[in-house]
């Protein structure tokens, strides 16, 4: 499991540390002639609360890897395949840096991660540190991206894209149903959650909505009763809620007993359960109707709908939004190296950077990245739920499905 | 030259046996168990690293006034716990309490800026500014900070205060009969644990250059500060380094190679504690140190 | 150390502070291990049962500082006493038997033993020890802390107690009163047994008159 | 409106920390051991229930009986295994014992269940009623009721049989129980045991209104924890009425300040509460 892509990997990292520690963290082996054997490191959690995404992203990339061997590998490396190496960074900072610092050591030529922009912040420095492309899967924090970092590239919308993008589909949906909505309440986790208000009462100004009141909550709490009834107190035309899935079990739950029927409806923004298919399987109808701005795949490209049939065979699970950018990092950085013909961190690097690639499953135009190395085609859809299946509404380019606008409310559905 | 990798290893042994020494002068020698050392790391980490974003302040004053902080956090928590006599379990919840009462403080002050984390601008090497690009730098500097801290709790061992930690950590009652003023050197203690701790808050957030309030304030890292001075043997010098060596290799080694399934090493991690709790409960260098004497003894006769 | 009891005796162990004689009632009852040596009660090793058992056996200690259970009642302390299945079989006729003993207990049976005197609560030690039925019984420091007049009440009772066919080990400081009563002594000096006789001639010998008398 | 329903819910959610902390202080009361596992305990109470709900339909309310049963015998099997040989080693041993096999629980539910929350929906529960604009949520009130009736019928338990006072002797004096002839091993699994069927039937209880997924046991039981300090450790009543003051406490709070902190008022609490009566609210403390 430690072969090595190249012997001059391992120049570059220096003689490998085989003093003291070497029992601990495995002896190089003898590097394998053929088929050659190309290492990308995957860093995710796997463990912990935020374990059922992080899993399903880590598959995401999975998939693209077993497909492009199962169809002969990496041509222009005369057919080399490709190992994914699994790493859980259990949603601290500090085993994601061990993990990126063994990856890289144990020779792989990429990163792919980290689903938590605190942990991909400190993944993608070390990476960086030692020159090797980081694609960032799932991790919203525009940071990220705006550190000068070389070999740092993200193919997911940032946050400010989320909350922009999705405000915008907000104010469409309203002209295209002819009704017109001004205010809003929000309802937020208090970390990325947070981070998403903020960009979010930035630019609802701008599309004539105006934010009443706001409300931020610590994710797990015991009861939210108390929350949501001040947010229903708030009487606004809209409300808008950001959060992790189980929370969003738990708000689901509490905005029906409340009766919160705001007259537009409820409105995710980048919710972490409102397009999650766990969260139809597990509330049923009181899901129906529900709206959330986040990324998704592309359901005209039969593409994608390929890879979604193919993905929930593989790993009899459902094919998740966040699987989405597993899947598409792993494809750029396919895409690169058989480009680059090289695992040359440089050279993959820069075949990176050139990325023009049509063929992905995420709606938007090909994977293009800018100077600070974001995906500029980037795009945010509005999801909508009907029934029992997530639905695209918006734009109209990728929609599968007309918007039904004003949500309709738990009773009316 | 090592990889990167193994000084990365290196540096996180040698860290949590630095923040293990520390706790160990409050909970190993003065028998006070605190459960919320994560007070003081996490305070000593956003002292130095906002006066450095805000003010320009180089963290290493930032460390020294981090450490002061904590001292101040340390005597006003160890003043309310400790005036009332406070012990064993009821000491350790009540410090589990002000961690988690400073991180929810902490995270509702930093979300409004700082929602995703804190990040420290990156300078690249900067000696002034606590940053270097090559880890060996700061294997360095913890290195020096566990010889000082080793080097410290050796000489308190000795010391008359020692002799009084430890007299009040085995019989309190007995030790005030002989006229030790157990309050004050408690809290003495106290002080010096939060100090040390704090410090190392600030070596943590340079290292990582990322700050995120649950993690420099959560249960989890109270957790292993302490248990790399209890797994090597509280109230020894050298037990905390045995501990963090021991148990960041094993953590290392399980999730490295241990991977059945997802969470199938912090299983095994989770049986070892286990086991060495059963059967080492004096910790791993009393452990190491009874087959030595075994043989001594039959050398001797 | 070496030391026997024959049934219907009171033997008492005296001795200063720290020479054992609370260990040898500990290691008696089972709460500590003897390193070496064997404990019996009637040829049948005891040192290896847990301590329920012991008691079970019927040999019952009342320990040094009453270890009453300070929030339960008198009543219930007393039937806490009657543990052992034999002994709970006969709960009704052993708490008349201590009422009759103490009748100061037998008012105060409502209240929380917490709340009880000194020497109310060393009687509550003992009734609750006779309520396990004991075959033997060991009392540890009966006296401690008590006032003269208490102390000789208590004294009293151990004498009826010891007539009504209970074997009594004694370890006491109140070196006078307890040899003065007792039909045998030890001695105990750092751990192991320096003297040993009779009662009354123990109290005359000249050793214990000038160690522990003072006369 | 929104205070009297802020009163509601949080009369209701201390109803369910006080089944959780009945369970913690019970179990420290008798044997001085701060049980980390509780959390992980509870969850796998929650899992009993779930399972028994979607595999074969049982009701989540006839469920409390397995739940409770199955953790039960969870917590005398720990005790027996685990816990027993640790009981002379010092003190901070036990905590970290608990602390791994916590660890080791949580795990091994992430590989037999997989990370993804999983709700229970009972049928004829399923929208909450309004009473004069309040929601009244059925499945909380139901988890109040029982829980309060549960730890009524555990304080009966302890005041009136033979087994409960032993129980309580031994939490009272130690010495004084073995001198008594009380068999220490059975009553500490016997306390153990029970402190784990109350976890396991609270986490009964709170299926049917909050997902269960691996990781969920921290969300009731740290509060727990503080609950058990403020009633004053081992003390079953104060760790009732803390328990409904702390749900209180945090849920009308929640009107007040950022939502975020309300659990600020819980701890700010805990903080006056040492500095005037560090016994704890109630009760004695014993050293």
């Amino acid at each position: 499991m430690t072969s090595r892509a190249r012997v001059s990997r391992r120049a570059f990292i220096g003689a490998a540390g085989t003093a003291g520690l070497a029992a601990a963290v495995g002896v190089p082996t003898v590097v394998r002639a053929q088929p050659k054997e190309i290492l990308v490191g995957s860093i995710h959690p796997l463990t912990g609360p935020l374990a059922p995404d992080g899993t399903s992203v880590a598959n995401g990339c999975q998939l693209a890897i077993e497909q492009k061997n199962a169809a002969g590998g990496i041509k222009s490396l005369g057919g080399a395949r490709i190992k994914l190496v699994n790493a859980d960074h259990q949603f601290k900072p500090q085993v994601g840096a061990a993990e990126a610092e063994r990856l890289i050591r144990e020779g792989a030529v990429a990163l792919l991660g980290a689903f938590a922009s605190a942990v991909a912040m400190q993944t993608s420095q070390i990476a960086e540190k030692h020159g090797i492309p980081h694609i960032v899967t799932v991790a919203v924090a525009d940071e990220i991206t705006e550190r000068g970092f070389k070999t740092t590239f993200r193919v997911q919308p940032n946050a400010t894209d989320m909350a922009v993008q999705t405000v915008k589909y907000v104010r469409e949906v309203c002209t295209l149903k002819g009704v017109s909505f001004k205010t809003v309440a929000a309802l937020h986790e208090n970390t990325f959650g947070t981070a998403l208000f903020n960009r979010v009462a930035k630019a609802a100004p701008q599309h004539g909505f105006e934010i009443v009141g706001n409300i931020p909550y610590a994710a797990r709490a015991a009861d939210l009763t108390t929350e949501i009834n001040k947010i229903k107190a708030m009487n606004a035309d809209l409300i808008f809620d950001s959060g992790y899935l189980n929370d969003g079990l738990l708000k689901m739950r509490t905005y029906r007993d409340l009766r919160v029927e705001p007259r537009g409806g409820i409105i995710g923004v980048a919710n972490g359960c409102y397009s999650n298919p766990t969260f139809i399987k597990e509330l049923g109808k009181v899901a129906e109707a529900i709206m959330d701005g986040n990324y998704w795949h592309n359901p005209t490209s039969a593409f994608a709908r390929e890879v979604i049939k193919q993905y929930e065979t593989r790993f009899s699970a459902p094919f998740q939004s966040h699987t989405v950018w597993g899947y598409n990092a792993a494809l750029v950085l396919l895409d690169a190296l058989e480009r680059a013909a090289s695992t040359d961190p440089a050279k993959l690097r820069e075949a990176i950077a050139k990325t023009n690639l049509k063929q992905h499953i995420a709606p938007g135009d090909a994977i293009v990245f800018n100077e600070q190395g974001q995906n500029v085609n980037a795009t945010v859809t509005m999801q909508q739920v009907q029934k029992g299946q997530i639905r695209v509404v918006l734009p109209k380019a990728y929609a599968d499905a007309d918007p039904i606008f004003p949500i309709p409310g738990w009773s009316k559905v | 030259m090592p990889s990167q990798y193994v000084i990365h290893l290196a540096v996180m042994i040698l860290f949590f046996a630095y923040l293990g020494a520390a706790w160990n002068i409050l909970g190993g020698y003065a028998g006070q168990f605190s459960f919320g050392h994560a007070a003081f790391f996490g305070l000593g980490a956003y002292t130095s690293t906002l006066l450095h974003i805000h003010y320009g302040v180089s963290p290493w004053i930032g460390m020294a006034l981090g450490g002061l902080a904590g001292v101040l956090l340390g005597l006003g928590s160890g003043f309310l716990s400790f005036r009332y006599g406070l012990r064993g379990p009821y000491f350790a919840l009540v410090m589990l309490a002000f961690a988690e009462m400073l991180r929810l403080l902490f995270e509702t002050w930093m979300s409004r800026s700082y929602p995703l984390g804190l990040p420290i601008p990156l300078k690249g090497t900067s000696l002034l500014d606590f940053q270097f690009r090559d880890k060996g730098h700061y294997f360095y500097i913890i290195l020096v900070m566990l010889i000082a801290v080793t080097w410290l709790c050796h000489r308190l061992a000795r010391s008359r205060v020692g002799a009084y930690w430890m007299a009040i950590r085995d019989n309190e009652e007995a030790a005030q009969a002989l006229g030790i003023d157990a309050f004050a050197y408690k809290l003495l203690a106290m002080a010096i644990s939060a100090f040390l701790t704090a410090l190392g808050g600030t070596f943590y957030a340079q290292y990582f250059l990322t700050l995120e309030v649950n993690e420099l304030f959560g249960v989890q890292i109270s957790v292993e500060i302490l248990l790399s001075a209890i797994i090597g043997g509280a109230g020894t010098v050298f037990g905390p380094l045995v501990g963090a060596v021991a148990l960041q290799l094993l953590s290392e080694v399980t999730r490295v190679y241990v991977r059945a399934f997802s969470g199938f090493d912090l299983m095994v991690y989770g049986g070892v504690l286990i086991l060495v709790i059963i059967f080492l409960p004096q910790g791993l260098l009393e452990g190491m140190r009874r087959p030595y004497r075994a043989m001594a003894r039959a050398l001797s006769t | 150390m070496s030391l026997s009891i024959e049934e219907g005796e009171i033997v008492s162990v005296v001795g200063a502070n720290g020479a054992g004689k609370t260990t040898l009632l500990k290691a008696i009852a089972g709460l500590v291990r003897p390193t070496g040596g064997a404990v019996e009660l009637r040829g049948e090793r005891l040192d290896r049962l847990p301590t329920h058992r012991i008691v079970e056996r019927g040999v019952v200690r009342v320990p040094e500082g009453r270890r009453i259970f300070p929030e339960m009642t008198v009543r219930e302390n007393l039937e806490l006493g009657a543990t052992p299945p034999q002994a709970r079989r006969k709960r009704p006729e052993s708490l008349s038997r201590v009422w009759d003993l103490f009748p100061i207990l037998r008012e105060r049976a409502r209240q929380l033993a917490g709340t009880l005197s000194g020497g109310e609560q060393q009687m509550l030690a003992i009734g609750r020890g006779l309520m396990s039925l004991p075959t033997l019984l060991m009392l540890d420091e009966p006296s401690l802390g008590l006032a003269p007049m208490v102390v000789k009440e208590i004294f009293q009772t151990i004498r009826r107690i010891n007539a009504d066919g209970v074997t009594i080990l004694l370890v006491e400081q109140d070196v006078m009163h307890s040899l003065g009563m007792s039909h045998r002594g030890y001695v105990l000096e750092n751990g192991s047994i320096v003297l040993a006789g009779g009662g009354p001639e123990l109290l005359a010998n000249q050793h214990i008159r000038t160690a522990y008398l003072g006369i | 409106m929104l205070i009297l329903q802020a009163l509601l819910s949080g009369l209701l959610n201390g109803g369910i920390y006080s089944l959780v902390a009945v369970g913690l202080t019970l179990i420290f009361g008798v044997m001085r051991i701060i049980n980390f596992a509780h959390g992980s305990l509870m969850m796998l109470g929650m899992y009993v229930s779930y399972w028994l709900f979607v595999l074969w339909g049982v009701d989540p309310y006839l469920a409390l009986i397995a739940s409770g049963s199955v953790l039960f015998a969870v917590g005398v099997l720990i005790e027996a295994v685990l816990v027993s040989p640790v009981l002379e080693a010092p003190e901070h041993d036990q905590l970290l014992l608990t602390l791994g096999i916590s660890l080791v629980i949580e795990n091994l539910a992430l590989f037999l269940w997989k990370a993804d929350p999983r709700t229970v929906t009972v049928p004829y529960l399923a929208v909450a009623p309004m009473v004069g604009g309040i929601m009244i949520s059925s499945p909380r009130v139901i988890a109040f009721v029982v829980s309060l009736a549960l730890t009524a019928v555990l304080y009966v338990f302890l005041k009136r049989t033979d087994l409960g006072k032993a129980i309580r002797a031994v939490s009272q004096d130690r010495e004084g129980a073995l001198t008594v002839g009380i068999n220490m091993r059975r009553i500490y699994a016997l306390a153990f045991g029970i402190g784990c069927a109350c976890v396991g039937v609270a986490g009964g209880l709170v299926v049917p209104f909050y997902a269960v997924d691996p990781y969920v046991g921290g969300v009731f039981v740290i509060t727990a924890f503080v609950v058990v300090v403020l009633g004053g450790m081992g003390n079953f009543g104060g760790a009732l009425l803390a328990a409904l003051i702390v749900g209180l406490a945090e849920s009308v709070a929640a009107v007040f300040i950022p939502a975020a902190m309300k659990q600020v008022v819980m701890y700010t609490i805990f903080v006056v509460v040492l500095l005037f009566r560090p016994q704890g609210l109630f009760g004695a403390r014993r050293a």
